[in-house]
């Protein structure tokens, strides 16, 4: 019955090949086939962002797009945002803050967040509140997940 | 410390000394989980992959209430990659109460009792395969007529849930959804309303909310023919599931092993099973493979823990002077269709907490209805008996003419003061609340047209509970803790800081890791309020076990006796007579040598702890209501909580916080919606609208510290408490800016255009 | 379910033409996907159009209109350095859909193809008197968008039609446009009411005017009456309230999980006006 | 002897009375001491209740000591969230 898809993408710049169902979303490749479970499912809908990652530049939910459709993209997951070891400033940052409490969320924040600031590297506390509304967070009140996302990018402005 | 004074205070439980000068308690160090957390390394529920697994998938009743006439699962048990289907009656009988309800919330087996009623279970060698395969299962029902609101549940003619479960306290004549009937209070009622200026009563009601945790519920259970299994769960409490599993399969508590794994929040709702038994169920029939169950969106808001929605009355005397006389309330709660789930005492016990009240009464009823087991979510019932009572107050200063802070000061239950529930308060914090809020820089903010100002008081008792802890010191000095309370919100931060206080060693040095239900004796879950709290203080004790032993083992070698040394800084130094004998001997010291003088030194530490302290706050929240589309914006918050003492301050504000934003959607958006046939229909993060970042202001914290003196570093619970005033503030501050009162959650801009309308 | 991806329209509607089951197209996925996980709807064959030619270009033509491939996301839309200045309102009724997750994938065909009456870009299509090209298994053929969405669901599409590319008037001298759109939240919501209006001024006089209500009857509305009620005036507090009576007139909305007839009804008035003064601002060059 | 406040809904189990008096110096021994004079109030003490000793509410802890003057009421079960 299975009729699997043969796929070959790059993930946080490492070739990647895998065969999926077609039925299975990015979200479920990168978990159940790649062993990337940073990104989680927190509602298979498109409406908490747990799932974030990044497909050529751009930032989805991996649970809106097929494994198939990754056919010669490149994905970015939260696995791939220290990079060489070195954490990200927003890694840094929410750490500091405290922006984070069970954590869940924090992947697909960090994901969205670091999009974010690569467009935008001087957003408003607005912009920054508009940018992550897809993202949920039950545990912060966002309070903290703001004032770190807008402290990072200070100090990236500063290193730049 | 010495010895004999540290076991003087193990033995009283309470009155330690508070007052003193800490050096790590208090400060903001990174969180020892943070790292793995920020780079997606920390493995939740379902992060858990195991060799030779199957996926599980889980039918659930369209039905709000109907017979199971019968189940045919022929055609899914021969699908392709099909290993085993479980239904109801594969699971052990003869069970009786709680666990009787547990099991038939965990498989329906003659009756489903509300739509997302697991009726059958299918694990298989993939996700989908599983998924298809329930699929092919053919359920027959008989449907019976439901009940859905709780008023209506309680009428005559209400269609009957279950009959014999009525508590033995429900008055004569009542209908048989009434489970539990509770009465209490004290002073002359009459007496109290008849000394008042103003006496006025309303009714209340509130909708059933969902914890909303992100993570959906998820585990692998493994089990044998043997009866011997393991389980890694996300949970606030391994024991619990534990106790829990072992009960609906007949299992022996010690032959299942539970680790939690990391936890993508709880807020009281993973404090029980729901779907986790159907895993182990599954797996043995399966020939002990073992089987992952993770649970979509949308059975989290069918089928686990929604709150208890509600419909209350309250009465209140006051005298023009803001002096409140007396206090009455009647609420009815349903928690679902299963008995003792709605928290209706302790909604009934917060009612009034916030006040001195010369006379109260309180009457409860639980009710039966058609809807899902209710959990425990945040402060349960507090948030609802606040909505209730602190609207009734402001609408009463508001017509009076007085200040709601200076009324609430007045009124406030303060030290010796009798709670509205029966005990007297011992050292609270309510007053500093109030006194803090009023001084606070957004009361000095200047409202626009169509904005308004509303101010709340909260309260939560806060919990102790079974509590279990170890500590064993390295070979290099560090120290490492084994707790049982999963960490969900910081937790292990703020036990390491008061085990680097406690032992005089750096905060880095400590490192507490979350143990599965074979390395500690029964600890309760992560609810009350507690992880802080108990587990903090369990820890305490054990560092304190074993200062005493690592002082006795000091004293040996150098010859003195055991009492002439001291504990300081980390290292034990001779005392007395001897003082400066002796070079201090360090921790790291003790530690590589510990072999020689006697072998490994760990500290330990059970207990019901005692020394819990109340928890109040108050909230003061501005908005702005757009009068042509009833919408409100929240412009300011400011929370303002008593901690007793913050051990990291950060996660203090973040709780506050947390528990505002979850009030404020409780306040104005969130809730179950039904349609005529009982289902749900908003099972889905679209339309169960939690706030958004763009929805919140910054929420501004002022933490109070009044130390309560039942814990070595003077903690209170922190988690709870904030979830309860957003109801009533929000509605008080759309009063404010509309002159309309709502007495209907959620506040949903048709409501309010509704009563601006209709005046 | 099986995953095709052709590499012209004609082979999308022959693979649509021939088959037996559920068919879907693929695009930005955002509510097929949606679908799928739900259990609403397993196609049996899924088509992704992404690999045909052309599906992501965003052009203007030489009379100043546009044409945009089918798979062009929202924030494709909105980061166009002159499509926005256009046709502003269009732009940020389509920005409105969803997340930013969601912007990076929704485009304006799913959105009209998913066939919702509550489509944030729907409404702004329409008042933009936008069209589409479909192809089927006899040719191509131009819709306008207001007669596509045949109710909740459903579009006036034969079997193996696929709508294969937008297009979007041009401009044109002294016009705006406007969406709006009220939800409980800020974001993330579906519409509770939606209200699009486009509008050309001679001086200061209405001379042409579109309006379209979304979430407030089966389909998507184009309100000749609310037109009527501007075309000729200043905008002034009379054209406003016959504007905001128009639009109240024309709703026949449903009570549901989202809002109710009457606040629907009522709110359908106070966007007609927001979204007219928006649109009247714009195209003054306000 | 130690004075023992009920909640008013418990009163039908204890012929009216409110107040309970019973020999006890720990939690556990006075929740026995009330089912021995009052056995009606067995299933409502089985089925699980909160006890306040002065002031301070425990759930589970039945060794607490109690002496003869301490404040003691029932309450319906408190568990948290």
């Amino acid at each position: 019955m299975s009729n699997k898809i043969h796929v070959s993408t790059k993930v946080n710049g490492d070739a990647v090949e895998f065969l999926c169902d077609p039925r299975e979303t990015l979200l479920d490749v990168l978990r159940d086939r790649l062993n990337l479970t940073g990104a989680k499912e927190g509602c298979g809908t498109g409406d908490c962002g747990a799932c974030s990652v990044t497909v050529d530049g751009r930032l989805i939910c991996s649970c809106l797009m097929l494994g198939a459709e990754a056919e010669g993209k490149e994905i970015g997951t939260i696995e791939g945002v220290a990079e060489g070891g070195e954490l990200h400033p927003l890694q840094r940052k929410f750490i500091e803050h405290a922006a984070l409490q069970c954590g869940v969320c924090t992947p697909g924040i960090l994901v969205a967040a670091k999009n974010l600031l690569e467009k935008n590297p001087d957003p408003t506390e607005e912009q920054v509140r508009y940018w992550l509304a897809g993202n949920l967070c039950r545990c912060t009140g966002y309070d903290k997940i703001i004032r770190a996302v807008l402290d990072a990018a200070e100090e990236m402005r500063g290193a730049a | 410390m010495a010895l004999d004074e540290v076991k003087e205070i193990v033995e009283s439980g309470e009155n330690y000394d508070t007052d003193k000068e800490f050096k790590y308690v208090g400060t903001r160090p990174d969180r020892p989980d943070g790292l793995d957390k920020v780079t997606g390394r920390a493995k939740y529920g379902a992060d858990h992959y195991v060799a030779n697994m199957l996926h599980a998938a889980v039918l659930r009743a369209p039905h709000a209430h109907a017979r199971i006439v019968s189940i045919d699962t022929s055609k899914a048990e021969a699908a392709d990659g099909v290993k085993a289907v479980v239904i109801g009656t594969d699971l052990p009988e003869g069970l009786t109460g709680g666990d009787l309800h547990l099991q038939e919330n965990t498989l329906a087996r003659d009756k489903v009792y509300y739509d997302g009623h697991a009726v059958a279970a299918v694990a298989a060698t993939s996700a989908l395969a599983a998924k298809d395969a329930v699929k092919l299962i053919e359920v027959e029902y008989e449907l019976l007529p439901h009940v859905i609101d709780v008023d209506a549940a309680m009428a005559e003619g209400a269609p009957v849930i279950r009959e014999g479960e009525q508590g033995p306290t429900v008055p004569e004549g009542m209908h048989p959804n009434v489970v539990n009937y509770i009465e209490f209070g004290h002073g002359d009622l009459d007496a109290g309303f008849d000394a008042a200026d103003l006496v006025m009563e309303n009714t209340y009601k509130t909708e059933a909310t969902h914890q909303g945790y992100i993570e959906p519920h998820a585990c692998v259970g493994q089990l044998g023919d043997d009866g011997k299994g393991e389980m890694w769960v996300c949970t606030q409490g391994q024991w619990f599931i534990r106790k829990m599993c072992a009960a609906v399969l007949g299992l022996e508590a010690s032959n299942l092993r539970v680790t939690p794994s990391e936890i993508g929040g709880g807020f009281g709702g993973k404090t029980t099973i729901f779907s986790e038994a159907i895993s182990l169920a599954l797996s043995r029939k399966a020939g002990g493979r073992p089987v992952k169950l993770v649970m979509t969106r949308s059975e989290v808001l069918r089928a686990t823990g929604p709150t208890a929605s509600t419909s209350m009355d309250v009465k209140i005397g006051m005298k023009n002077d803001g002096t409140m006389t007396a206090g009455k309330v009647v609420f009815r709660m349903q928690g679902g269709a299963w008995p003792d789930m709605a928290p209706t005492g302790m909604a009934l016990n917060c009612a009034f907490a916030s006040y001195d009240l010369p006379a109260v009464y309180h009457e409860g009823y639980d009710v039966l209805a058609n809807r899902p087991k209710a959990a425990a979510y945040r402060a349960p019932g507090s948030p609802m008996a606040a909505f209730a009572v602190e609207s009734l107050v402001d609408e009463m200063t508001r017509k009076l003419g007085l200040d709601p802070i200076e009324v609430r000061i007045k009124n406030g239950a303060k030290e010796g003061t009798k709670s509205s529930y029966g005990p007297t308060y011992k050292k609270i914090g309510l007053l500093e609340c109030l006194e803090a809020a009023k001084a606070h820089p957004n009361l000095a903010e200047k409202l626009g047209p169509n904005q308004g100002r509303g101010v709340a008081a909260g309260f939560w008792f806060n919990h102790g509970g079974e509590t279990s802890v170890s500590m064993s010191l390295g070979n290099d000095g560090t120290v490492t803790v084994s707790a049982g309370t999963p960490d969900i919100g910081g937790s292990r931060a703020s036990v390491a800081l008061m085990v680097a206080e406690t032992l005089g060693i750096p905060y880095d040095h400590v490192r507490v890791n979350i143990v599965e239900t074979g390395a500690l004796g029964f600890n309760e879950p992560s609810h009350g309020s507690r992880a802080t709290f108990a587990t903090g203080k369990a820890a305490v004790e054990a560092c304190n076990q074993a200062i005493g032993e690592m002082c006795r083992r000091a004293a040996k070698r150098w010859g003195i006796d055991e009492d002439a040394v001291e504990w300081k800084d980390g290292a034990v130094h001779p005392a007395g007579p001897n003082a400066g004998e002796f070079p201090p001997m360090t921790i790291k010291k003790i530690g590589q040598t510990m072999g020689r003088s006697g072998g490994p030194i760990s500290g330990h530490h059970e207990t019901t702890a005692g020394g819990v302290g109340e928890s109040f706050g108050a909230h003061v929240v501005d908005v702005e209501v757009d009068p042509e589309t009833g919408k409100t914006t929240i412009l300011r918050y400011l929370v303002v909580q008593d901690a007793g003492r913050a051990i990291h301050p950060s996660y203090v504000e973040g709780q506050y916080q947390g528990g505002a934003a979850q009030g404020i959607g409780w306040a104005l958006n969130e809730e179950y919606v039904y349609d005529d046939m009982g289902r749900l229909q908003n099972p889905i993060f679209l339309d169960y609208r939690v706030p958004v970042a763009s929805d919140l202001p910054m929420i501004d914290t002022v933490i109070i510290e009044v130390p309560n003196p039942g814990h070595p570093y003077g903690v209170r619970g922190v988690g709870e408490t904030g979830i309860t005033p957003p109801l009533p503030a929000i509605a008080n501050a759309i009063a404010d800016a509309t002159g309309r009162r709502l007495r209907h959650l959620p506040m949903t801009p048709a409501k309010v255009l509704k009563a601006i309308k209709n005046g | 379910m099986k995953y095709h991806t052709p590499a012209s329209f004609a082979d999308a509607a022959a693979i649509a033409a021939s088959a037996s089951g559920v068919t879907r197209f693929l695009a930005g996925g955002t509510d097929v996907l949606v679908q799928m996980r739900s259990d609403i709807v397993m196609p049996d064959d899924l088509i992704d159009i992404k690999h045909i030619d052309g599906v992501k270009d965003i052009t203007q033509n030489a009379d100043g209109s546009w044409t945009l491939g089918v798979a062009v996301a929202g924030a494709e839309m909105s980061e166009h350095p002159t499509l926005g200045k256009d046709w502003p309102g269009l732009v940020e009724a389509t920005d409105l859909i969803g997340s930013t997750q969601v912007q990076g994938r929704a485009t304006l065909v799913g959105n009209l193809c998913n066939g919702s009456p509550a489509a944030d870009s729907v409404p702004a299509q329409v008042a933009a008197g936008v069209t589409m090209t479909v192809t089927g298994p006899n040719g191509d053929r131009v819709a306008a968008v207001e007669d596509l969405p045949a109710g909740p669901g459903r579009l006036n599409l034969e079997k193996g039609e696929v709508i294969s590319a937008v297009h979007i008037p041009a401009r044109g001298d002294n016009a705006g446009d406007a969406y709006l759109r009220f939800i409980p939240r800020t974001e993330m919501d579906i519409a509770v009411v939606g209200c699009g209006i486009s509008l050309r001024l001679d001086g200061d006089t209405i001379t042409e005017a579109r309006v379209s209500l979304g979430a407030v009857a089966p389909t998507v509305l184009l309100v000749e009456d609310c037109a009527k009620a501007i075309i000729g005036t200043t905008l002034d507090d009379a054209a406003l309230d016959a504007l905001a009576k128009a639009a109240e007139a024309a709703c026949n909305p449903i009570d549901d999980k989202r809002g109710t007839i009457e606040f629907r009804t009522d709110v359908a008035g106070v966007l007609a006006r927001r979204a007219a003064k928006i649109a009247y601002a714009r195209a003054k060059g306000e | 002897m130690v004075e023992v406040n009920l909640w008013s809904g418990l009163r039908r189990f204890t012929d009216g009375e409110l107040v309970v008096h019973v020999e006890a110096d720990t939690v556990g021994k006075m929740l026995d001491a009330l089912i021995a004079a009052h056995p009606d109030l067995a299933p409502v003490i089985e089925a699980g209740l909160s006890v306040a000793v002065d002031g301070e509410v425990i759930t589970d802890a039945h060794h607490t000591p109690i002496r003869p003057d301490s404040e003691i009421f029932l309450l319906q079960q408190l568990k948290g969230g």
